[in-house]
């Protein structure tokens, strides 16, 4: 599973960094969508619930999803693996 | 039942400034009906008029959004009318507790079974940050421009005293708390006031050198004593700090219950 | 079906009227006149499966009747003057919501607390236009015990099918005098029409009315008292959402306004004509009892809309006498729509109008000129 | 054919509920057409009472008492307020023990509360008594009407008790012919 931000509903509060144990949100610079500063994710697979969600057939943690104000947390599906398309670099 | 299903999607984004924890309180009442398994169309959400009252629009099932104060005599017909549909009020610290007070101690007394989420911002935000009946004191807000003069109520002493079955008070830092607090409410029968101490960081905030949602967050996360703490340096004939206010399950009890259809 | 003659006072057999129509849930606050029909009704519902509740005011009475109407049943408030003034509020959310609820109002003097025990006819433009905003009710006039009974279960029905507010204007005189009633309970029903799968909970059908979503039945729709468009949602900032709105749910009641009509016309030959709705039509009839072919009569039972065509059947009509328990509040609506001079008789202190008075006001009728004369009593 | 009947007292004397039982009498066993009105509110309860009935063989329309024929008088200060002015046509029933005027009017004197006290023991049976005196003194309804209105007003158990009120009141003013 994949932490993603939605652009669109984000209002750039940052109360998702103060919530996540992992320390994953930091505030950003970049602005989103709707021109609010959207915060970026620092190695979100350390989610937990990235790794695990699939694994125990629940939701973990989701402090971050929870708090958010504007309903802008969620997790998606990553892309299945494609072996033909990975990339060997030397 | 998926939670994302019980948003109307088509409505968001809501209308909430950004860092305003109404949009946590929302996503945390939806956490606790969705982990309860109701069903769509037993489920009702009413509210009155202001911020806080505006969360009953983006909930997906019938939802009602009533005039300022009346939110409580409102659910007060759904409820005995249709005893089975699980009724869940969203309102606000003025809606509440100024202009519907005497609706919220009938409703406390007659222990009606409804759950009341009170979201708490210590301010009127629509109309744009004048005093309520819970700006602390010496706060400064449009209408208190040299600091509030009166002492503010404290909502969940009241419901306590006029008769609600359950009451308990988390803040908005506390979502899994207030989430397992609203699931439990809505599992007592009789009336569940929830009060959710909430951060207004733009009308609030900013007049009280609290400018970012954030430091609000801060300041709840700093302030808040859970009962247990509190009950516990009381007996040691320790008060509670200026500024701190007590979070925790204030009463769980099982009063004769008003609209709670009959077993059959 | 059961039918019963029985010797009541005008409020119970409101409330008898309201059980007939089959209103189950009756919220409301006690106050003189009207209490006889929360008494009645905290007596009787409890027996056929519906439910009373007594709220701490009547803000809150006419709010339980608007949620327990949302959750689908038929349901009623009653009061007099001051509560009437404090249902304001709730009356325009019904409105605006479009919400089917009945409020009995037995009149009595005022204004604030007056005359509690006295009749009165006070509240007519304040039933009309009490709350803030444009919008129109629907407001019936008994003049009888028995249209205390037949007249609230009209009120239900055009409720429903209307989905507004119904007032039944009565007053301490009906409200509080005993006469022979016919009760019975295969009274017709009109019922609400439900909102149908796919159609939007505000949008209009052919007569300007939408489907009733009744909460609980899977419609989930959102209703608000904000501005909003035909899906439910607030819409506040849009002038267009807004007059169109405002226009249909003024014009699904004005535009039919001859078709909600009820009125009784008798000689309609005559050339003065007394018009009166409520108590004061009882004196009409009886000095016109005694005075047979004299003078005209229409008499209103429905008082709102105002059925202004009414007006046309007296072709030789020299003037409207106009008695009212007020200082002449529907004369002034009847003013609108005629040029023919009206004579107002005014009664105010809680008695009503006697024939010699009548006679009297048609006597000064048979030499006005003006517009508008006012016969002091 | 019209009768206009002002019953008046004080709070308490049952004069309401003579009213309503005798309008129901007329007006659902007797074919008549009836309105009762009365005086209203805390008056009602504690100081002075009073109710009045129109029956008639055509519709009544106004439903104000203007003309009363037939008085009931159960209080002074009532006679004060009303009996005072009964015109010398009209019938008056009058409870001796409370009222000590007499008017210029027919006049029966029916002392209904004591007798109720003496003969059935309590004087809440005054006012039926009255009815049972009225009845005679003016045959406005048959008996059987009058019984059926009093048996369907007051509460159960007291039925006999009150048929004897009817016959007391009755035989009060039969004496007095």
């Amino acid at each position: 599973m994949k932490l993603v931000i939605n652009d669109h509903r984000c209002k750039g509060c940052n109360m998702c960094t103060k919530v996540c144990p992992y320390g994953i949100f930091q505030e950003g610079a970049r602005p989103g969508a709707r021109g609010y500063i959207i915060p970026v994710l620092d190695h979100p697979e350390r989610c937990t619930n990235c790794r695990l969600q699939k694994f125990y057939g629940r939701q973990l943690c989701g402090m971050c999803q929870t708090t958010c104000p504007d309903q802008a947390i969620s997790w998606i599906d990553e892309q299945p693996f494609e072996p033909h398309k990975v990339v060997i670099e030397y | 039942m998926n939670l994302e299903d019980w948003y109307r999607q088509d409505r968001l984004p809501h209308i909430y400034c950004a860092g305003c924890g109404n949009g946590t309180v929302l996503n945390c009442t939806l956490r606790a009906v969705q982990e309860l398994g109701f069903r769509q169309e037993e489920t009702t959400f009413i509210s009155g008029i202001g911020c806080s009252s505006r969360a009953s629009g983006y909930t997906s099932s019938d939802s009602l959004h009533t005039t300022h104060g009346r939110a409580l005599a409102f659910a007060t017909g759904v409820k005995l009318v249709k005893p089975h549909q699980h009724v869940i009020v969203f309102t606000g610290d003025g809606d509440c507790s100024a202009i519907g007070g005497n609706h919220f101690i009938h409703a406390c007394r007659r222990n009606i079974d409804l759950t009341v989420v009170c979201i708490n911002n210590n301010i009127y935000g629509m109309t744009g940050g004048q005093g309520s009946p819970c700006t602390p004191y010496g706060a400064i807000t449009t209408t208190t421009p040299y600091g509030m003069h009166e002492q503010p109520f404290d909502l969940c002493k009241l419901a306590e005293a006029a008769g609600a079955n359950y009451v308990a008070r988390w803040t908005s830092y506390h979502v899994k708390e207030l989430t397992e607090a609203i699931r439990s409410g809505l599992e007592v029968p009789g009336l569940s006031f929830i009060e959710v101490m909430t951060q207004c960081p733009t009308s609030f905030g900013s007049k009280n050198k609290m400018r970012l949602a954030t430091q609000m967050i801060d300041m709840f996360r700093e302030n808040a004593v859970l009962k247990v703490k509190a009950d516990r340096d009381t007996a040691a004939g320790k008060p509670l700090e200026p500024g701190k206010f007590i979070v925790g399950e204030f009463v769980r009890r099982h009063n004769p219950p008003l609209g709670v259809e009959e077993s059959k | 079906m059961t039918e019963k003659t029985d010797f009541l006072n005008g409020n119970v057999a409101c409330a008898e009227g309201a059980i007939a129509a089959g209103c189950r849930f009756f919220a409301g606050y006690p106050i003189t006149p009207s209490t006889e029909i929360a008494e009645r009704m905290a007596a009787r519902l409890p027996k056929i499966g519906g439910t009373f509740v007594q709220m701490e005011d009547e803000l809150a009475s006419v709010a339980a009747i608007i949620g327990g109407s949302w959750a689908g049943a038929r349901t009623m408030t009653a009061t007099s003057g001051p509560g009437f003034s404090l249902m304001m509020e709730n009356i325009g959310y019904a409105a605006m919501t479009e919400t089917p609820i009945v409020i009995i109002n037995v009149q009595r003097g005022g204004p604030s607390t007056g005359q509690p025990t006295k009749a009165a006819q006070g509240d007519m433009l304040q039933c009309r236009y009490g709350s803030h905003g444009d919008y129109s009710i629907i407001a019936l006039s008994p003049s009888s015990v028995q249209e205390m009974f037949d007249l609230t279960v009209r009120a239900f029905n055009l409720a429903d099918r209307f989905r507004t507010p119904v007032f039944l204007m009565a007053d301490e005189t009906i409200g509080h005098m005993r006469e022979k009633v016919s009760l019975h309970s295969d009274v017709e029903i009109i019922p609400r029409r439900e909102l149908k799968e796919g159609e939007l909970p505000c949008a209009p059908d052919e007569n300007g009315v939408p489907g009733f979503g009744t909460f609980g039945n899977g419609h989930n729709i959102h209703i608000t008292g904000l501005t909003h468009s035909e899906n439910g949602y607030p819409s506040t900032d849009s002038a267009e959402v807004h007059e169109q709105l405002i226009r249909r749910q003024v014009g699904k009641i004005e535009d039919f306004r001859n078709e909600i009509a009820d009125v009784d016309i008798v000689n309609p030959d005559a050339e003065y004509i007394f018009i009166s709705y409520g108590a004061p039509t009882r004196t009409v009839r009886q000095l016109m009892a005694d005075v047979p072919e004299t003078y005209g009569h229409l008499n209103l039972r429905i008082v709102w809309p105002f059925p202004d065509e009414s007006l046309l059947a007296f072709k030789n009509a020299k003037a409207f006498i106009i008695p009212e328990m007020n200082l002449g509040q529907i004369a002034k609506e009847v003013r609108q729509y005629t040029n023919i001079p009206i004579v107002i008789v005014p009664k105010l202190g809680g008695a009503l109008h006697t024939p010699a008075e009548l006679k009297k006001a048609a006597e000064v009728a048979k030499t006005v000129t003006k517009p508008m004369t006012e016969v002091r009593l | 054919m019209k009768t206009e009947i002002r019953f008046s007292g004080l709070g308490g004397q049952g004069i309401i509920t003579a009213a309503v039982i005798l309008g129901r009498a007329a007006a659902l066993y007797s074919k008549k057409h009836v309105v009762q009105t009365q005086s209203y509110g805390p008056e009602a309860r504690g100081g002075a009472s009073a109710s009045a009935v129109i029956i008639s063989d055509d519709p009544v329309y106004y439903p104000n008492v203007t003309n009363p024929s037939v008085y009931v008088i159960m209080s002074q200060e009532a006679y004060n307020k009303y009996g005072n002015n009964a015109p010398e046509d009209a019938l008056m029933l009058l409870d001796p023990g409370f009222v000590t005027s007499r008017p210029v009017c027919r006049c029966f004197e029916v002392p209904a509360t004591s007798e109720a006290k003496s003969q059935l023991g309590k004087t809440v049976f005054a006012n039926v008594i009255m009815l049972g005196a009225l009845l005679e003194a003016t045959g406005i309804v048959t008996y059987d009407a009058l019984e059926h209105a009093v048996l369907d007003s007051v509460p159960k158990g007291t039925e006999t008790n009150n048929k004897r009120a009817l016959a007391i009141g009755q035989e009060l003013v039969r004496s007095q012919l």
